[in-house]
């Protein structure tokens, strides 16, 4: 079936991943460069000062964080059974890299790096809407695309797609008037 | 037939007569018929078609089936009231619309008089401050409509709307105070007449457009801004605050306010033509001395009715062509800008007439 | 080729803050336009629906056509590929024994749910015999109730009306009285 | 956030003032069912008089999950869906999306294919640019402006018709190249197309650009800085209007944009009279791209002859069986992009359009996931309106193009 | 030239304004349904079931712009006798008319400079 297509691993490591290697040699799980996609693979905890030498380092200095998203290998049976996957774009040096974080089912949280960021904010709001992914230290860890009341997580694997959830009452407007007022 | 002649010179029955003439079969119809224009003008700006689809059997009319179909349909939906809205309010609000519209035209001539029997409802002395006195009727119009909803989208628009108003009567009765002195009069047949005089024989017509240039601009600024249209229709917004302050106005008392607004635009077209453009003055028609009476009073009223539709036209395109300001723009621009130029222009002319009279 | 960058122009200076210059300009444009749909409607753009087609292009992708094969019978051997590719998942297949025997199957029931078509085309596409089709060219499809739109095989009829009830039944299909019949209308195989 | 929240913890909502009887705050909700939210989206917007001081967005009223559905659909099934994230500009979805997939693939993509694809791109973003520009004007209530640039799209639409089959529901890109090479005659038409465009931009430009009603609507409204738009994720026009010459084109160069000559429109302040000005010049420069395309159009094929990326050439599935069995295989299995993860990024209309895809191997995608340029920018909508007008959230709103398919997914 | 004479049809006219609105509302309140429900009722709220304008205060701006629009249209109602008269009155009407003027442009000039104008 993969004729035209070769196998991606054993591939040499990018710039990028060799510099995170020598100063994150203890957290660097594994990367890739498949593609031409930098990737690199860190255990989760050290999602946060990773994510600031990535934004600060005079040698990466990415400032745009890309994009922020799970995906969820129930089917592959893999475990851990979640990646958090971040997408950077440095416009000073022009390349991308992709850091990806393992999150297991059991403990399915990770730390928020709102703080580097100011359009993590929402990114990790909508992931843990989607995946139930919880990033600690977030301040405003609700709902984003769905309502409040919904139930259960809907990009996760396991979440049946003709799922039907409850009907809502009539909405009104009473919370977010009072603005100001005790 | 004497006794028909004897009815008529009755100048209550005159009075009557003229208000329906005046009212029933010009300004209400050209009104309404604004209501149609203003779609299919703007359609033939912006390379459109326009309504064109209401048909009475086979009769379309590019388009006029429309009013009578638009009035039909606004009769037959429902008058709704909000919740918590203040009733009585409420209803009188579209009234003062109205009014204002209609009283515009008592003063406003139509073709010169002939003997004692003026084509113009009424000739008061004060004349012009009598439409000061009339449009700032209609601002309450507005707040009130806006006061009385209960709705935060009405009551912005309201607010906007007063304030806009009386800040924009403030100049223009200034604007016009240059053809108070040029002409010498507040009454409106003087003013009319005094317009009828020319510069170097008789070669250019002595209008309020030559003789007070700035004075025009300003008056019509400050007009349109009275009546809250395109580029001042803050107070409606229907981009911000949906529709302003007759937001939660449904079926015939909607049609009400939007009746008044064309009404206006044919009040306010009337007026400028009154003022600035020799009224009904038809001009150079002196030097044709054999022209008949009559024959003098169609042409009269022929060139005004040209006049007056060509400013309702002009007000429509200025609508389509130009955006809106914001509102505290609407404000700064009138005493910041419009203000000072109307009171220099007052100066100036004073000062001209003055030096050269 | 390297990065060129252009700095745009903020015009806002002293001729502009008189409002009346751009005013004048917009109107000189505005009124041009408006006395050229005055008189003759010249730049006018607008489809008059109903009476006047916007003309379609002949890649359209319109309402669904089934082809015929010169005998007229379906093209369609019912081989579920439309039905698999579909995204909408708007195509119901059943096969059926085709009486011409080199054919094997033909769809005794072919229906396609307009309502859910996302019109994309994949099925035309996927068909590896060019049986279905969407070059019809019609642009909309209205119709009073919502079981109209339920297309069935009827979709054949060269001058489909789905207003008419009338279906295409297997009968309307032209039937070979015999094998030896059947066979010379087939691909690939030599005349009896 | 609900408000209990908000009260609670008044810094983490960022809230302005403290909690207080004597407040004159009144929260006014703009959107979903409101003129100027020409994409469902709601704002609770907390005036003092007329001045915003705070402002809450929530999403989600068109969420139609688009990335549930792709993980429950075969790859090439995901191309329709593509079509209404982004409804006015769906061929640089489709695009996007491609590109992502041939990237797991390995595939190259035939030299026409790539030329056609930029042609056809372009004109998505003028489309797109029209669509956006046009409606923010309407809204300050310049309509006129805005029915000449429907009328520019309209002619823009017939050419992706002419091409693609639909309007908006294009559907027009395959794994590999296109679905349909050029019409017959097309590149005239299309030169013919593009000069009443032209004209159409410059009459509008006339009108809009140098009227003072326009500019005081517009300019220092909805300034955010350098910093703020990097940090919030901009792209695209909303931050070139910032004075970063940021372009996936130039950037990441993919397609054969590295043999078009064009200009990068940037801004120097960043407010909303910057992107309007960047967008127009942008589809000054996306005609002038269209016309290189055009002339440098090579011949050749319009999809790849590696197998297994795409379905058969038709002749081999109509003349030999192992050309039918090959495609009745990529039918029924679906296209099978090797094991592995893509990230593939388009300029979009109104900014970088990433499209991130997982394959396992088979013929369902693990993952699709499209990332919305314009969720950004609705998450700097409060950043971007406080200290304004309520009626400054007209122009602001406008001209972050907010697309409610891209936006909700 | 009585007051009946010149002032009756005003009344009249008012009258026809008051007519034609009345018509208007009595017409709709006659002819057009009455389908009440909670939703149509609700004020407009951009969707939702709202409760009105209630805590709703007034800018002070308007208030403020109330207040110099008072002032400037009760001293322009001064200018309105000398407009008419200007000829009649000569530099004499002049220059004192320029002394009333530009006490209202100092007025206008220290609302300007207070902020009175602004709309901030």
């Amino acid at each position: 079936m993969t004729e035209t297509t070769t196998a991606p691993e054993s591939e040499a490591p990018g710039a990028l991943t060799t510099l995170l290697q020598q100063q994150f040699s203890d957290t660097l799980l594994d990367f890739h460069n498949h593609r031409g996609d930098e990737t690199v693979r860190i255990k989760r905890g050290a999602i946060v000062p990773v994510c600031q030498f990535l934004r600060d380092d005079p040698r990466c200095k990415f400032e745009l964080m890309v994009d922020l998203t799970a995906v969820d290998y129930f089917e592959q049976g893999r475990d851990p059974r979640f990646e958090v996957v971040y997408h950077f774009k440095s416009l000073a040096h022009g390349h991308r890299l992709r850091v990806k974080a393992p999150v297991p089912e059991d403990d399915c949280r990770v730390d928020s790096i709102h703080e580097l960021w100011k359009a993590v904010n929402w990114y990790e709001r909508e992931c843990w809407d989607m995946f139930g992914i919880e990033f600690t230290g977030h301040p405003n860890l609700t709902r984003l695309l769905m309502y409040e009341q919904f139930e259960g997580h809907p990009l996760r694997k396991d979440y049946p797609m003709d799922r039907q959830q409850p009907i809502m009452e009539l909405r009104e407007i009473d919370e977010r008037n009072q603005y100001g007022r005790a | 037939m004497n006794l028909l002649l004897e009815i008529l010179s009755i100048p209550l029955v005159q009075t009557i007569l003229k208000i329906v003439f005046m009212i029933m079969l010009f300004a209400m119809p050209l009104g309404t018929l604004m209501t149609l224009m203003e779609r299919k003008w703007s359609a033939m700006v912006q390379d459109r078609v326009g309504p064109n689809r209401a048909n009475v059997g086979s009769f379309r009319g590019h388009g006029l089936a429309h009013i009578a179909a638009d009035g039909l349909k606004s009769i037959f939906k429902e008058d709704t009231m909000p919740e918590g809205s203040d009733r009585f309010l409420y209803l009188i609000a579209p009234f003062f619309g109205l009014i204002a519209g209609v009283s515009v035209f008592a003063i406003v001539p139509i073709a010169a008089p002939i003997g004692s029997f003026t084509f113009q409802i009424t000739d008061i002395e004060p004349g012009l401050l009598f439409i000061f006195a009339i449009t700032s009727l209609s601002v309450y119009g507005a707040v009130l409509a806006g006061a009385s909803s209960n709705s935060k989208f009405a009551l912005l628009g309201g607010t906007r709307a007063s304030a806009q108003m009386i800040s924009y009567e403030v100049f223009m009765g200034l604007a016009l105070m240059g053809i108070f002195m040029v002409y010498g009069s507040t009454r409106v047949s003087e003013i009319v007449d005094g317009q009828n005089a020319y510069w170097f024989g008789s070669l250019i017509p002595k209008w309020g457009i030559l003789t007070q240039p700035l004075g025009f601009l300003l008056f019509t600024t400050a007009l349109v801004a009275e009546t809250k249209r395109a580029p001042f229709d803050a107070p409606e917004g229907e981009s911000e605050i949906v529709a302003g302050y007759f937001l939660e106005y449904s079926g015939m008392r909607w049609s009400a306010f939007m009746l008044a607004e064309y009404v206006a635009i044919v009040g306010v077209a009337a007026l400028v033509t009154t003022l600035f453009f020799g009224g009904y003055h038809v001009p150079w028609l002196h030097l044709w001395e054999s022209a008949p009476e009559w024959l003098v009073r169609v042409l009269q009223f022929a060139k005004f009715t040209a006049f007056v539709v060509f400013f309702c036209w002009f007000q429509i395109q200025l609508r389509w062509t130009v955006p809106k300001f914001r509102f505290d723009q609407t404000m700064a621009l009138g005493w910041k800008k419009l203000l000072p130029l109307s009171l220099a222009n007052t100066v100036a002319t004073a000062a001209v007439i003055l030096i050269f009279v | 080729m390297e990065l060129k960058v252009k700095q745009v122009q903020r015009v806002d200076g002293f001729k502009e803050s008189l409002y009346l210059p751009a005013i004048f300009t917009g109107f000189r444009l505005t009124v041009r336009h408006f006395f050229r749909n005055l008189f003759g409607a010249k730049d006018v753009v607008t489809v008059q629906y109903p009476e006047e087609q916007r003309p379609v292009s002949v890649r359209w992708r319109g309402r669904h056509r089934l082809t015929r094969r010169e005998d007229g019978f379906l093209k369609c051997v019912a081989c579920y590929m439309c039905e698999t590719v579909c995204p909408a998942k708007c195509i119901h297949i059943d096969a059926g024994d085709h009486p011409d025997l080199s054919v094997e199957k033909y769809p005794v029931r072919f229906d396609i749910d307009e309502l859910r078509c996302v019109f994309c085309g994949l099925c035309v596409e996927a068909c590896p015999k060019e049986a279905i089709r969407m070059d019809t060219g019609v642009i909309s499809m209205a119709y009073a109730s919502r079981s109209t739109f339920d297309f069935t095989r009827d979709l054949l009829k060269d001058e489909y009306q789905p207003n008419e009830v009338t279906k295409f039944l297997d009968e309307d299909l032209p039937k070979p009285k015999s094998q030896a019949e059947a066979l010379p209308n087939s691909v690939g195989l030599p005349a009896a | 956030m609900s408000m209990e929240t908000a009260l609670a913890e008044p810094q983490l909502a960022g809230l302005p003032i403290e909690a207080d009887e004597d407040t004159s705050i009144m929260a006014i909700e703009v959107g979903p069912e409101h003129p100027a939210m020409h994409g469902i989206v709601r704002f609770t917007t907390y005036v003092d008089g007329e001045m915003i001081v705070d402002m809450i967005p929530e999403i989600g009223y068109l969420h139609r999950g688009f990335e549930k559905e792709s993980e429950n659909s075969k790859w090439i099934q995901v191309i329709p869906y593509t079509d209404r994230l982004n409804y006015v500009s769906p061929l640089l979805n489709n695009i996007g999306y491609s590109m992502a997939v041939e990237k797991l693939f390995g595939a190259e993509v035939p030299r026409r294919a790539e030329y056609t694809r930029v042609i056809m791109g372009e004109i998505s973003r003028i489309t797109d640019h029209l669509t956006c520009v046009g409606a923010a004007a309407m809204e300050v209530g310049a309509f006129t402006f805005f029915l000449w640039f429907i009328k520019a799209r309209e002619y823009l639409w017939e050419l992706i018709e002419q091409v693609s089959g639909a309007r908006m529901t294009t559907n027009w890109t395959r794994f590999g190249g296109n679905a349909t090479d050029l019409p017959d005659g097309f590149l005239d038409d299309l030169q013919e197309r593009l000069d009443k465009v032209k004209d159409i931009l410059d009459e509008c430009d006339k009108l809009l650009s140098k009227n003072k009603i326009f500019i005081d609507r517009v300019k220092d409204v909805g300034t955010i800085s350098k910093e703020d738009a990097l940090s919030f994720g901009f792209s695209g026009p909303m931050l070139r209007a910032c004075g970063v010459p940021f372009d996936v084109r130039r950037s990441d160069p993919h397609s054969v944009y590295d043999e078009l000559d064009f200009e990068i429109p940037v801004g120097t302040v960043g407010d909303c009279f910057d992107r309007y000005l960047v967008r127009m010049e942008e589809m000054r420069q996306s005609i002038s791209i269209i016309e290189q395309a055009a002339d440098k159009m090579p011949y050749g094929p319009i999809m790849t002859d590696q197998r297994w990326v795409d379905y058969p050439d038709k002749k081999e599935v109509y003349g030999n069986i192992e050309g039918l069995i090959e495609h009745f295989k990529m039918v029924m299995e679906g296209h099978q992009p090797p094991e592995g993860e893509a990230y593939a990024v388009v300029e979009g209309g109104n900014g970088e359009v990433g499209f991130y895809v997982v394959s396992d191997g088979s013929g369902d995608p693990v993952r699709v996931r499209l990332r919305p340029p314009c969720f950004n920018y609705v998450q700097a909508m409060k950043h971007m309106t406080v200290g304004h007008y309520i009626a400054d959230i007209v122009p602001i709103f406008g001209s972050i193009n907010m697309i409610g398919g891209e936006l909700d997914r | 030239m009585t007051i009946t004479n010149d002032y009756l049809p005003i009344l009249i006219l008012i009258l026809v304004g008051i007519g034609l609105a009345g018509m208007f509302t009595i017409i709709g309140l006659v002819v057009g349904p009455k389908l009440r429900t909670r939703e149509k009722a609700a004020p407009f709220e951009s969707g939702f079931l709202g409760k009105g304008m209630e805590g709703y205060r007034y800018d002070v701006k308007f208030f403020m712009t109330a207040l110099v629009f008072l002032v400037f249209d009760v001293e322009i109602v001064f200018l309105y006798p000398w407009t008419v008269q200007i000829r009649e009155l000569g530099w004499f009407g002049f220059v004192a008319s320029m002394v009333f003027i530009s006490v209202l442009v100092i007025g206008l000039a220290y609302d300007w400079k207070k902020g009175a104008l602004e709309w901030e």
